[in-house]
């Protein structure tokens, strides 16, 4: 259903739409049980000459029968919405597969840089490759990502993905996906985070492993990694706050 | 001014407590969560921050020790004008709402002490997390106190010409639970370390 | 009541302690704060609906003019407009002509109530002159970014918004008590826990709740405060602080101010359904049960708020469930509701219509609110349009619908006029449907993943797909045509002080109290102060040659039945 | 349905406690005040604890029952003062795997991990 007006590309896109569909049939369900009944009511008993209002207390057992027998009714679908809800945060937020990939993403106002493993596959080593506003990953493969940001609250979605975290400074918060279809999709902030929120978009590029190796190569030379790859357009934090990591505490 | 003749509803007594007692508990109700959100917050950042114990050490003991008693007294006080009330004995409680008072002063001047040579040996509120809490806590703290006295010399007033003495009790309630804060601040901000 | 002389214009319409003229003074204000926040609703729906046209009245609409204009939008809506009108206004209206006294307890902390409120209203509007504007970093004001200057790039105007609510708090917390300690003291002889209207619970039970949750955002506002101006670190990570304990204090309070607001929406609509359908309201304690339940799981559900916010995953797990537990009580109330049409004689004059609306309308706010409680699905729809239709379908009901209801119903006893049933009629209809058309598309593009306040989607080509784009501008186009109907209201609330038919004290037949005496009452309501000797709700009781028995109406068989035994 | 208007019951209570001996109860709290002192000297961590925080609810618990008399009070007043005591707690509990551990469930606080050594995550940028 939500495909319809969205991409899923993550393994986990789907599991969430499913339950966005359970939730939809349920209490649309009630919804309209309830509205029917309700119009139902105001049609029936419309004010008529002749036909005196009835004195119903709503406090003995026939007639409460009417309001606590739908209520249990209800308690069942709160259950069946709430168990697999709590498994499908459980599965993203909670269990981390094992990791194929590891990916630094780093928000500040108001950009995202990621950081990745070069062609040595280590992360925090010299031919790390930093991006601005463009992570570039493989398809079919568990990425976590370690979330951090440097100056206020921010948040990491990506809709296609079905994915959303916050970014907190001073937190470095992990997480997970995995894409499964070959595209590109758009990386939002979705927390208020200044002036520049609503240009703080990304784009994430999901790739054939052999398009990967080649972005990868064109990236790692050593040239590129020490300065094109990061350009200025980032602005920097300002020097008072900002420091998630660099400045020692005061 | 018209507003000055009590509104019927201000007499009656639905619950079988006056209404100016009833206001009170609810406004110490209120204040619970008040000084009960800023001490939760507080105390999970010193749980989770040991080394504002260093910074903790620099407080003045046994300024807190001497305030504690100062108030402790005059919760005394608050309580003895109480029952001067009750035996409509409204100069004698004025007398002692006033010596209750006067040690809320004598609080304030010794906290003026404390904090300015706090602040001559250099913390201030923003020398770091400890000390941001200690100035907010026992600032909003400051806060009521001042606000008690005002009220109680007010009160003070009236009840010193035999009028309004039910408020007596009121203010009394409301200088003991401030009382009771600082019973708790003390071990908090100085003792803790 | 007063002996005195009368006093002059000015000490009786802005000095006043009657709560009559607060209750007025309250809805004036509010009323002139959602026509403010109205048009802020006008300007950054047209920026979104025209992206980068010029906004006629406004002008172009920047990213940080947005910012401020949805920040402004939210503050006052909830804190200034739902709060003053639904519990100040009704609470002070209602409470004392509801349970039988001259007053509230204490009207001078009442007045003082408003005037801080009026207060607070100013501080508000008056950061719109200073340098950098009004605050923009959302009504939720998450620090860092609000608590410093370098980031939300309007030093003044935070400030200035924190010392507002700040302010609006204090105004409720002495009003709130007030209503508190009136209802709880000075009701009427013979009026016993359960014979008290439900709106006076609902706005009681609002007022203990709105006391008790907002404590610990008094303390954080003022640590926030510190932050901004004297560079403490309370929500500064670089110096031991946290940014997650405003969030959690804020949602600790954020969310049982739901219920708040909620409440007395509820008990409005209880009293008119009750009079229309000409029904006692079907399981009266039920329904008090089911509010103090609402009432204290308010208090443990306030973290659904934040699933994604960098909480600690499995805490979530827990606020899920009492979020969906908490359902269970609301969908009870809206049950007990509909039940009360059963074996009615419906009349449907205009307040009937919005009450009813109330609850169909409040159902789909209140069935999608299941997708962003269950933490599942929230990840997805966590601050995406689908949270502000969701949010809005309660809140619409709440602070818009309801309160036509209750001033529709209550405008002859305000001002002594009817009010025009044709125009109140064409304002219903023409406020339900735009309504509904504004915020069903905001749930699609919401679904498809428009993020919250953005100003322009053209960085995001997932969003900015012209499809999404058409709903965005239906939405706006709906908004400028529900915006339009207001004005029809507007004409028949004013033209009504005059013109409109004379009412009579009791011109809906209702049972309830403050339909005993004159409309508009009297300095002082009662010539003399009643007794109560039954339920609110008396209406078709059996033996009885009215359909309604009003509270202050001895039952001469029973009791002389009770003297022969 | 019907029943007996209640007669103008409410009149304002006249002295609703008993007043206990209040010089006493200054006397146990001035003494409880020096056991709070004087733990405070002591090395043994539970014993200033106690000595700090145990003291001070048994002070606390005076003042509320002898100065503010609130168990002569009607039964709800002291269990409204509970119940916003219980909310605190609930707020405490909600917040403090959050705000008050450097840790959880796949998040840290790399700088409150590392008070020492702020500067070693440097390495990062």
């Amino acid at each position: 259903m939500l495909e319809r007006y969205l991409t899923a590309a993550s393994t986990y896109a789907h599991w969430v739409d499913y339950q966005f569909i359970l939730i939809a049939v349920l209490v649309g369900f009630w919804l309209i049980v309830a509205e029917a009944v309700m119009f139902w009511l105001i049609f029936k008993f419309r004010a008529k000459d002749g036909r005196p209002t009835q004195y119903i207390t709503g406090e003995e057992k026939q007639q409460t029968r009417w309001i606590t027998i739908p209520h249990f009714l209800v308690i069942v679908c709160d259950l069946v919405i709430i168990v697999p809800a709590i498994l499908l945060w459980y599965n993203i937020k909670q269990v981390l597969p094992p990791a194929d990939e590891t990916v630094r993403v780093i928000a500040q106002q108001w950009a995202w840089s990621f950081q990745q493993a070069g062609p040595d596959g280590v992360l925090d080593t010299a031919d790390d490759i930093r991006t601005v506003g463009e992570l570039h990953v493989k398809v079919n493969t568990t990425y976590h990502f370690e979330l951090r940001s440097r100056d206020v609250v921010h948040s990491f979605s990506i809709p296609a993905f079905r994915l959303k975290q916050d970014a907190l400074p001073g937190r470095a918060i992990t997480g997970w996906f995995r894409a499964n279809r070959v595209g590109t999709y758009d990386i939002q902030c979705t927390q208020m985070c200044g002036v520049g929120h609503a240009m703080m978009a990304g784009r994430i590029i999901v790739e054939t492993p052999q398009d990967h190796a080649a972005w990868l190569q064109r990236n790692a030379s050593p040239a590129m990694a020490a300065s094109a790859a990061v350009p200025e357009a980032a602005p920097e934090p300002p020097a008072s706050h900002g420091a998630i990591v660099a400045e020692a505490r005061p | 001014m018209s507003a000055s003749a009590k509104p019927i509803s201000n007499t009656r007594s639905g619950t079988g407590i006056p209404t100016a007692r009833l206001i009170t508990w609810w406004v110490i109700a209120s204040e619970i969560v008040i000084f009960g959100g800023l001490l939760a917050s507080y105390v999970m950042h010193r749980i989770g921050h040991p080394e504002w114990a260093e910074a903790a050490s620099h407080t003045n003991f046994w300024a807190g020790a001497f305030n504690t008693l100062v108030l402790l007294t005059s919760s005394l006080c608050a309580v003895t004008a109480h029952k001067a009330a009750d035996a409509h004995e409204g100069a004698r409680a004025a007398k002692l709402l006033r010596i209750t008072a006067l040690g809320g002063l004598v609080f304030l001047c010794v906290k003026a002490f404390e904090w300015s040579s706090d602040i001559r040996e250099g913390y201030v509120i923003s020398s770091g997390g400890f000390w941001s809490f200690y100035y907010t806590l026992a600032g909003l703290h400051g806060l009521h106190v001042l606000a008690g006295m005002i009220i109680m010399l007010i009160v003070a007033a009236d009840a010193a010409k035999n009028r309004e003495l039910q408020r007596v009790e009121c203010i009394g309630l409301y200088w003991h639970f401030v009382d009771i804060v600082w019973i708790f601040l003390f071990p908090l901000l100085y003792i803790a370390r | 009541m007063s002996e005195h002389a009368a006093p002059g214009i000015f000490e009786r319409y802005f000095f006043s302690t009657d709560h009559k003229i607060i209750a007025m003074q309250y809805l004036f204000t509010g009323m002139g704060m959602a026509m403010i926040g109205g048009f802020f609703a006008y300007v950054f729906r047209m920026q979104l609906g025209f992206p980068n046209q010029n906004v006629p009245g406004y002008g172009i609409v920047t990213a940080g003019k947005y910012n401020a204009l949805v920040t402004m939008h939210g503050s006052i809506m909830i804190f200034w407009v739902a709060m003053p009108v639904l519990i100040a206004a009704f609470g002070n209206f209602l409470i004392p002509l509801m349970v039988g006294c001259d007053d509230m307890a204490f009207p001078r902390i009442n007045r003082l109530s408003y005037q801080i409120f009026l207060l607070s209203a100013l501080v508000l509007l008056s950061s719109f002159l200073v340098k950098g504007g009004p605050f923009g970093g959302a009504w939720t004001a998450y620090p860092p970014l609000s608590a410093s200057g370098a980031y939300n790039l309007t030093p003044v105007g935070a400030t200035l918004w924190l010392v507002a609510v700040a302010l609006e708090f204090v105004a409720f917390l002495l009003g709130g008590i007030n209503f508190i300690v009136t209802t709880m003291n000075s009701r009427a002889p013979g009026m016993k826990m359960y014979d008290i209207p439900l709106v006076v619970w609902m706005i009681v039970l609002a007022s203990v709740i709105f006391m008790a949750s907002v404590g610990p955002l008094i303390a954080g506002a003022i640590m926030l405060l510190f932050d901004q101006t004297m560079s403490t670190g309370f929500y500064d990570p670089t110096r031991g602080g946290d940014p997650l304990l405003w969030q959690h204090l804020f949602w600790f309070f954020g969310h049982p101010e739901v219920y708040v607001v909620l409440l007395p929406a509820m008990g409005i609509v209880a009293e008119v359904i009750a009079v229309f359908a000409r029904k006692k309201v079907f399981g009266y304690k039920t329904v008090l049960y089911t509010t103090w339940a609402v009432g204290f799981l308010s208090f443990v559900v306030w973290a659904h708020h934040q699933f994604v916010a960098g909480i600690d995953p499995r805490m979530a797990n827990i606020f899920s469930v009492t979020t969906l537990l908490i359902s269970v009580p609301i969908t009870e109330m809206v049950f007990l509701y509909i039940a009360t049409l059963y074996g009615g004689s419906i009349r449907l004059d205009t307040p009937m219509l919005w009450a009813l609306a109330f609850i169909g309308e409040f159902m789909i706010g209140g069935v999608t609110g299941i997708f962003l409680g269950s933490s599942g699905t929230d990840i997805y729809l966590h601050d995406t349009y689908f949270v502000i239709a969701h949010f809005h379908y309660t809140f619409v009901p709440i602070a818009i619908i309801a309160t036509f209801a209750g001033l529709t119903f209550w405008y002859p006893k305000m001002f002594g006029h009817m009010l025009n049933e044709t125009l109140g009629k064409i304002h219903f209809w023409g406020t339900i449907v735009t309504f509904n058309v504004i915020f069903i598309p905001l749930f699609i593009t919401g679904t498809a993943g428009d993020q919250r306040r953005v100003y322009s989607y053209a960085q995001f080509a997932e969003q900015a797909r012209p499809a999404l784009q058409h709903l965005r501008t239906t939405s706006t186009i709906a908004l400028l045509f529900m915006l339009a109907f207001q004005f029809i209201f507007l004409f028949n609330f004013i033209w009504s002080f005059r013109h409109g038919k004379t009412a009579g004290a009791n011109p809906w037949r209702s049972a309830t109290l403050e339909w005993t005496v004159p409309s508009p009452p009297p300095h002082g309501n009662f010539a003399q102060l009643p007794t109560v000797y039954r339920g609110p709700y008396e209406y078709g009781l059996p033996g009885y040659a009215d359909d309604f028995v009003p509270q202050n109406v001895p039952d001469l068989a029973i009791s002389i039945a009770g003297e022969t035994d | 349905m019907a029943r007996q208007a209640q007669p103008e019951s409410h009149m304002q209570a006249e002295a609703h406690v008993h007043h206990p001996n209040y010089i006493k109860v200054w006397a146990i709290l001035v003494a409880l005040l020096m056991v709070s002192v004087l733990g405070s000297f002591s090395h043994i961590r539970p014993v200033v604890l106690f000595a700090a925080f145990g003291v001070a609810v048994i002070k606390a618990a005076l003042v509320a029952k002898n100065f503010m008399h609130v168990t002569v009070e009607k039964g709800w007043v002291p269990y409204l003062l509970i119940v916003c005591l219980l909310f605190v707690v609930i707020l405490f509990a909600g917040v403090a795997p959050d705000v008050m551990k450097h840790s959880g469930e796949h998040w840290n606080k790399p700088l409150a991990n590392q008070p020492a050594q702020g500067a070693a995550a440097a390495k990062h940028e």
